[in-house]
């Protein structure tokens, strides 16, 4: 099975040669690396740009001015917040010009805590990138729907955020991307770039074929009943695992992988809460203004007559950043236990008593569940 | 430079006036808010509005103007009233359907992107539609245009860092409008140089310095400049020396501020050099100022937009071109 | 009595005299026109920057680190967007220290619509920099707590956004500061700078007195039952209004003007709602990921079972930009008849029936009220 | 240069270069996870450590260093083992307590400011450091350093427009350490020039260029950029021609590559002259290799940030300087 890196590659190629993709470029994105996490190794479009990520965002909204399908990386979703400007007014060309222009590009930058990233390297960014009005934002959390989502987010005519997890990049995943080769060491042979001199190298691509996931389509990883749980990204796996552990106590959970942040899929969102009447909202982005206080508020505005119990946010704590020290990693993003006492708080929270205020009032900071 | 085409420079220039006044007059009538525009630049902007070449796509010129270039949206061809409509902000703006400033042009026929609200990000979006061009081959180039205090922001040294990569060169002509000012302060007091586009030099990059008051000085350098960027596919970097001959906007005022006007100027040589009479020159004022105030009268009873579509291309609604 | 621009000025001229502000710069802060919203004309220490805003954050922040105490102005908070990775930095300069450096510096900025600023100039920042750790965040709503809040601003010694909203710049107050004239004209001629010429002037400052709002207070507005409101900025007063016209209808409000959002004053709003046990935010920001979202979590966290009807958002239309044309604006950001649609709408809203899921779905879209 | 401080500096090199190997080995032992550092670049740190005014406040000298400075720290007088406490990310790590990667110094006594994990932004805030020591007056000077291929930020730029403002200018020393690459991209790829201090000469600030790979020419042209700065209170630009010697990071691997080793060059030269003989320098790495050892058992020792510190200091807590 490919990597979510390799999957990546192998959509962007896919988009090359029949999307219609002109240019994948960021910072060592082309040769000899091909992109620090690989994800552009030997990509017939991707070249290196000068380390200006301010000069990266405004040539992709130039070439999607002048027609072109950019592919732009940043490397590290980090080093984008000196660029929020270009972000905006990419975002606002269809709006701003009523709808003269709009703007086919495609932003990929890797996101989130989980690789010793440290300090600032360990940025969630959706609370940020939600709020900019006209993009589209997507994260996948397996490698088949990176492959899917991206290309959905190169054939969408709007500015599209594209944020695979850091920590996600190198694992694998349990669905083929269809015309994948069954044998992962062949894939491996043939699509990543040797160690040593690359100069002579070509990747001997395989015959990937079509395959989107809908921007907008949440993924209900499972069924459940105990309450629902939207989730995204590094954690996505994460709430699976804490879903199967708690299983064996006799909950279940009604859990998403959201997949799509904007636009959001409320009709499946509200019909889960409609049966669980609870709700978890899961990411690791810190916690004041989060994008899951919207996921949360969308839901009251929708469904609050439908919640029993308090709707719960395990986020990222209020920190200027995450320690380098795993001891401080572990204390400042949400971890397998940290879910887990989410979880399973959550579906024991007793429901709110007859014509009472009896609400439970559930710790939601991160904090309080270690 | 033949006389027809320095009459027709010299009717432009009048047009692009005229038209700036009206606008400011209506900031005073209750007919927009917010006035900012280009008096003082036509010298400059009608020439290189007739220099460029006009179309959609690659193949022809990319304009990354500012908020100060009406005069070479006019001499491309742009109607007075539309942009009377972007001042009233109605619904039948056809730049921004009454939701920008005025002079903010949007025009995909022409390649005319989007002027933006911030300063001199425009540099950093340039590079790429001049990247196109570059692969695409041609004489397509990208034009960008902003002023002399916005040079301070990074995005100028982007885009001379990006158009001189080594083998990636690229055919844009990054022009900087020197009005020595930024809103109240001085250049003199925030920059080294009085030459802006002197920073292209260690780029290798080809740079000038032209008299943007003088409008046959600038329609030669412009040529010389687009020439070069059209046939060596090579940046050229080129200061204007304009004036800002209302202030910086209606913040401030809009009244009308003691420095050269370059039209005045140039009306006054074409009269000495008998190639237009002084009935001749009043005629054109007249004439512009009188298809004007009609267009104000017809723009007046045009409707503002529906609060209904307010959400309307959020997200793109046209055809995926 | 003073408008808040001339507040302002006051507190800076304070701060220069007696709070060792060494520098209030920005683009035309400095003479002659002592900035656009004439907030820093006279002052000893002001002058002029560059344009650059990554500059004037860079400044700040290196006047900081070198133990100056530095008033930095963006002009308008819509320029800001290229320097958030600068605000960042200084927003964990503390922390990823570990507390060895500080940096006690002020960003000046004035925000939001009302002042026909168009699709760019017409931003609410809040939700961004709210989600900035490290930063405080106060936004006044009257001359007096302009005042205040700035010298509470100077005196802190974290970095502090200072967030006046341009619609009230020229407004003035109720309450006069510490010191200043009683006859207007008499401020206005000692302190505002002369039309034409103004290279020999000088202000004649009055002798204004030490006056701190605490950062992490709000103000309660009105006394009242039938909801609590928390608002802030440009709608205060506009929410003032709004109780003024539903008391004749019979309705009260409990309103708070927050004046700081980081800290939050959240004894004073949890006390609030468990009085009233229903809650309005209006603010005028886009409401996707909204920080008003956030006062909703934390109310959810705090005290979910003292709600008797869902807590409501009035907020900004998610829209790229507001419209130039006034038609426009009006139907994007809260205005005097949605903020009373929306107050009375929720103190009509019946209470949630006895052990029923009876909650009446509120429509919270600000399009809904119109 | 005296004997004693060509001898002190190649101490100070060898220290460094050993620390560095150290740190690398640390990422494969488990004692770190993430190595960045300054191995090639000694020859010139070394020199620029040793001329510093070290002290606290404006009167001494500000540094915004990057994460290739571990040599200049080593040469002010900081202690080997508070960068392996960094780099093991031990709660003793003085400079960021556990929370920072290695290499990222910050001494408030030293004015060594935090090294910042995002590339070119100390351009940009150095300007203020300078800026209130252009006002006290004094000696005083700030120095910032960073890489080839981050001067394309807008931040390079920042730096040169404001400290070259008329009447303004800022005693500062602007450095370029161009080891010719950004991770894997080459410099000759992406920059129309070699010299990226040759950008300073339209903005009138003086500037040069040297062998960052030589420590006594090094030495030579930090102080005389120095004393320029310090007297003239004016800026200057000097790029460093440096080595890159085990790679970007140890996300590359981490391994050695075939640079110019300024080190080894200087070794020989000391060895050449007469000034050192062989045994004695193969008794400094052998020291500096031994002591490094026992500080790695020492740090192994000590705790991890306890967990229940995560919101310290999030606001200062400390006392009001
Ligand atoms: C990023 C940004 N910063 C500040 C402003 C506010 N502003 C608008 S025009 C202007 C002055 C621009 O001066 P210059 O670049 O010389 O152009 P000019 O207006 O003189 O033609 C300023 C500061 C803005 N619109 N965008
Ligand atoms: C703003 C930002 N962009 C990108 C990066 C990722 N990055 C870290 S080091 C580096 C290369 C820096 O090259 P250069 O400036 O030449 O310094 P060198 O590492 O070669 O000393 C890059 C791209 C970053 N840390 N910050
Ligand atoms: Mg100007
Ligand atoms: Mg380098």
């Amino acid at each position: 099975m490919a990597t979510m890196a390799q999957a990546i590659r192998l959509a962007l190629h896919y988009g090359e040669e029949n999307l219609g993709v002109t240019d994948v470029f960021g910072e060592d994105v082309g040769p000899p690396l091909g992109g620090v996490f690989t994800c552009t190794q030997g990509l017939r479009t991707a070249w290196n740009s000068p380390l200006d990520e301010r000069g990266i965002v405004g040539m992709a909204t130039g070439i999607a001015l002048a027609g072109g399908r950019p592919v732009a990386e940043i490397q590290f979703c980090d080093y984008m917040f000196n660029a929020i400007d270009l972000l905006k007014l990419a975002g606002n060309a269809s709006w701003g010009s009523n709808g003269a222009y709009h703007l086919p590009m495609v932003v990929m930058t890797p996101v989130g805590s989980g690789i010793h990233g440290s300090m600032y390297h360990s940025h969630s960014v959706e609370s940020v990138l939600t709020h900019i009005p006209g993009w589209k934002v997507v994260m996948p959390s397996t490698p088949l729907d990176a492959y899917g989502l991206m290309l959905a987010a190169i054939e969408d005519p709007n500015p599209v955020f594209f944020l695979p997890p850091k920590a996600l990049l190198r694992t694998k995943g349990e669905e083929p991307i269809p015309g994948e080769p069954e044998d992962a060491r062949e894939l491996h042979n043939r699509i990543d770039a040797p160690l040593g001199d690359r100069s002579q190298w070509k990747p001997d691509w395989p015959e990937v074929g079509r395959h989107l996931v809908p921007i907008g389509k949440a993924k209900r990883m499972r069924e459940g009943r105990n309450a629902t749980v939207l989730t995204y990204g590094r954690l996505a796996p994460v709430c699976l695992e804490a879903d199967k552990q708690l299983r064996a106590e006799g909950f279940s959970f009604d859990l998403f992988d959201l997949r799509s942040l904007v636009p959001l899929d409320w009709d499946a969102i509200v019909a889960s809460v409609s049966r669980t009447h609870r709700l978890l909202v899961v990411n690791e982005d810190t916690e004041v203004t989060n994008f899951g206080e919207h996921l949360i508020r969308g839901v009251i505005d929708r469904a609050f007559g439908e919640l029993e119990a308090a709707p719960v946010l395990c986020a990222g704590a209020d920190v200027p950043g995450i320690g380098m020290a795993w001891s401080l990693e572990a204390a400042s993003v949400p971890q397998l236990p940290n879910v887990i006492a989410a979880m399973r708080a959550l579906a024991v929270a007793p429901a709110r008593e007859a014509g009472g205020r009896g609400f439970l009032e559930l710790p939601t900071r991160l904090a309080r569940y270690r | 430079m033949d006389t027809s085409l320095e009459l027709r420079i010299h009717a432009l220039m009048v047009g692009a006036r005229v038209l700036e006044e009206q606008l400011i007059a209506m900031t005073r009538s209750g007919d927009g808010y917010f006035w900012i525009g280009g008096p003082g630049e036509e010298a400059f902007n009608v020439p290189l509005g007739l220099l460029v070449h006009k179309g959609e796509g690659p193949a022809f010129d990319y304009l990354h103007l500012h908020y100060r270039s009406s005069a070479t949206l006019l001499a491309m061809g742009a109607a007075p009233i539309d942009t009377l409509r972007q001042m009233r902000s109605v619904a039948t703006d056809p730049y921004s359907g009454g939701r920008n400033f005025v002079n903010h042009y949007a025009r995909h026929d022409w390649n005319v992107v989007p002027v933006t609200p911030t300063i001199e990000v425009q540099y950093a979006q340039a590079i790429g539609t001049a990247h196109v061009q570059r692969r695409a081959g041609g004489e397509g180039i990208t034009i960008v245009n902003g002023g002399d205090a916005g040079a301070a922001e990074g995005d100028f040294a982007t885009s001379l860092v990006w158009s001189s990569r080594p083998g990636q060169e690229l055919p844009i002509l990054i022009v900087v409008a020197n009005n020595h000012y930024g809103i109240s302060t001085e250049q003199r007091t925030q920059w080294a140089m009085s030459d802006i586009a002197s920073r292209a030099e260690p780029f290798g990059i080809r740079h000038a310095r032209v008299d943007g008051c003088d409008p046959r000085a600038s329609y030669a350098a412009i040529a010389e400049a687009m020439a070069y960027v059209r046939a060596e596919r090579r940046p050229f970097c080129l200061q204007a020396d304009v004036s800002r001959l209302h202030g910086h906007s209606s913040s401030t005022g809009g009244g009308l501020v003691a420095e050269r006007d370059g039209l005045l100027e140039y009306e006054a040589a074409l009269i000495a050099e008998g190639k237009l009479t002084g009935e001749q020159a009043a005629a054109v004022w007249d004439e512009r100022r009188r298809a004007l105030k009609a267009d104000l009268e017809t723009v007046r009873g045009e409707p503002f937009p529906d609060p209904s579509t307010i959400h309307a291309h959020t997200f793109y609604e046209g055809e995926v071109r």
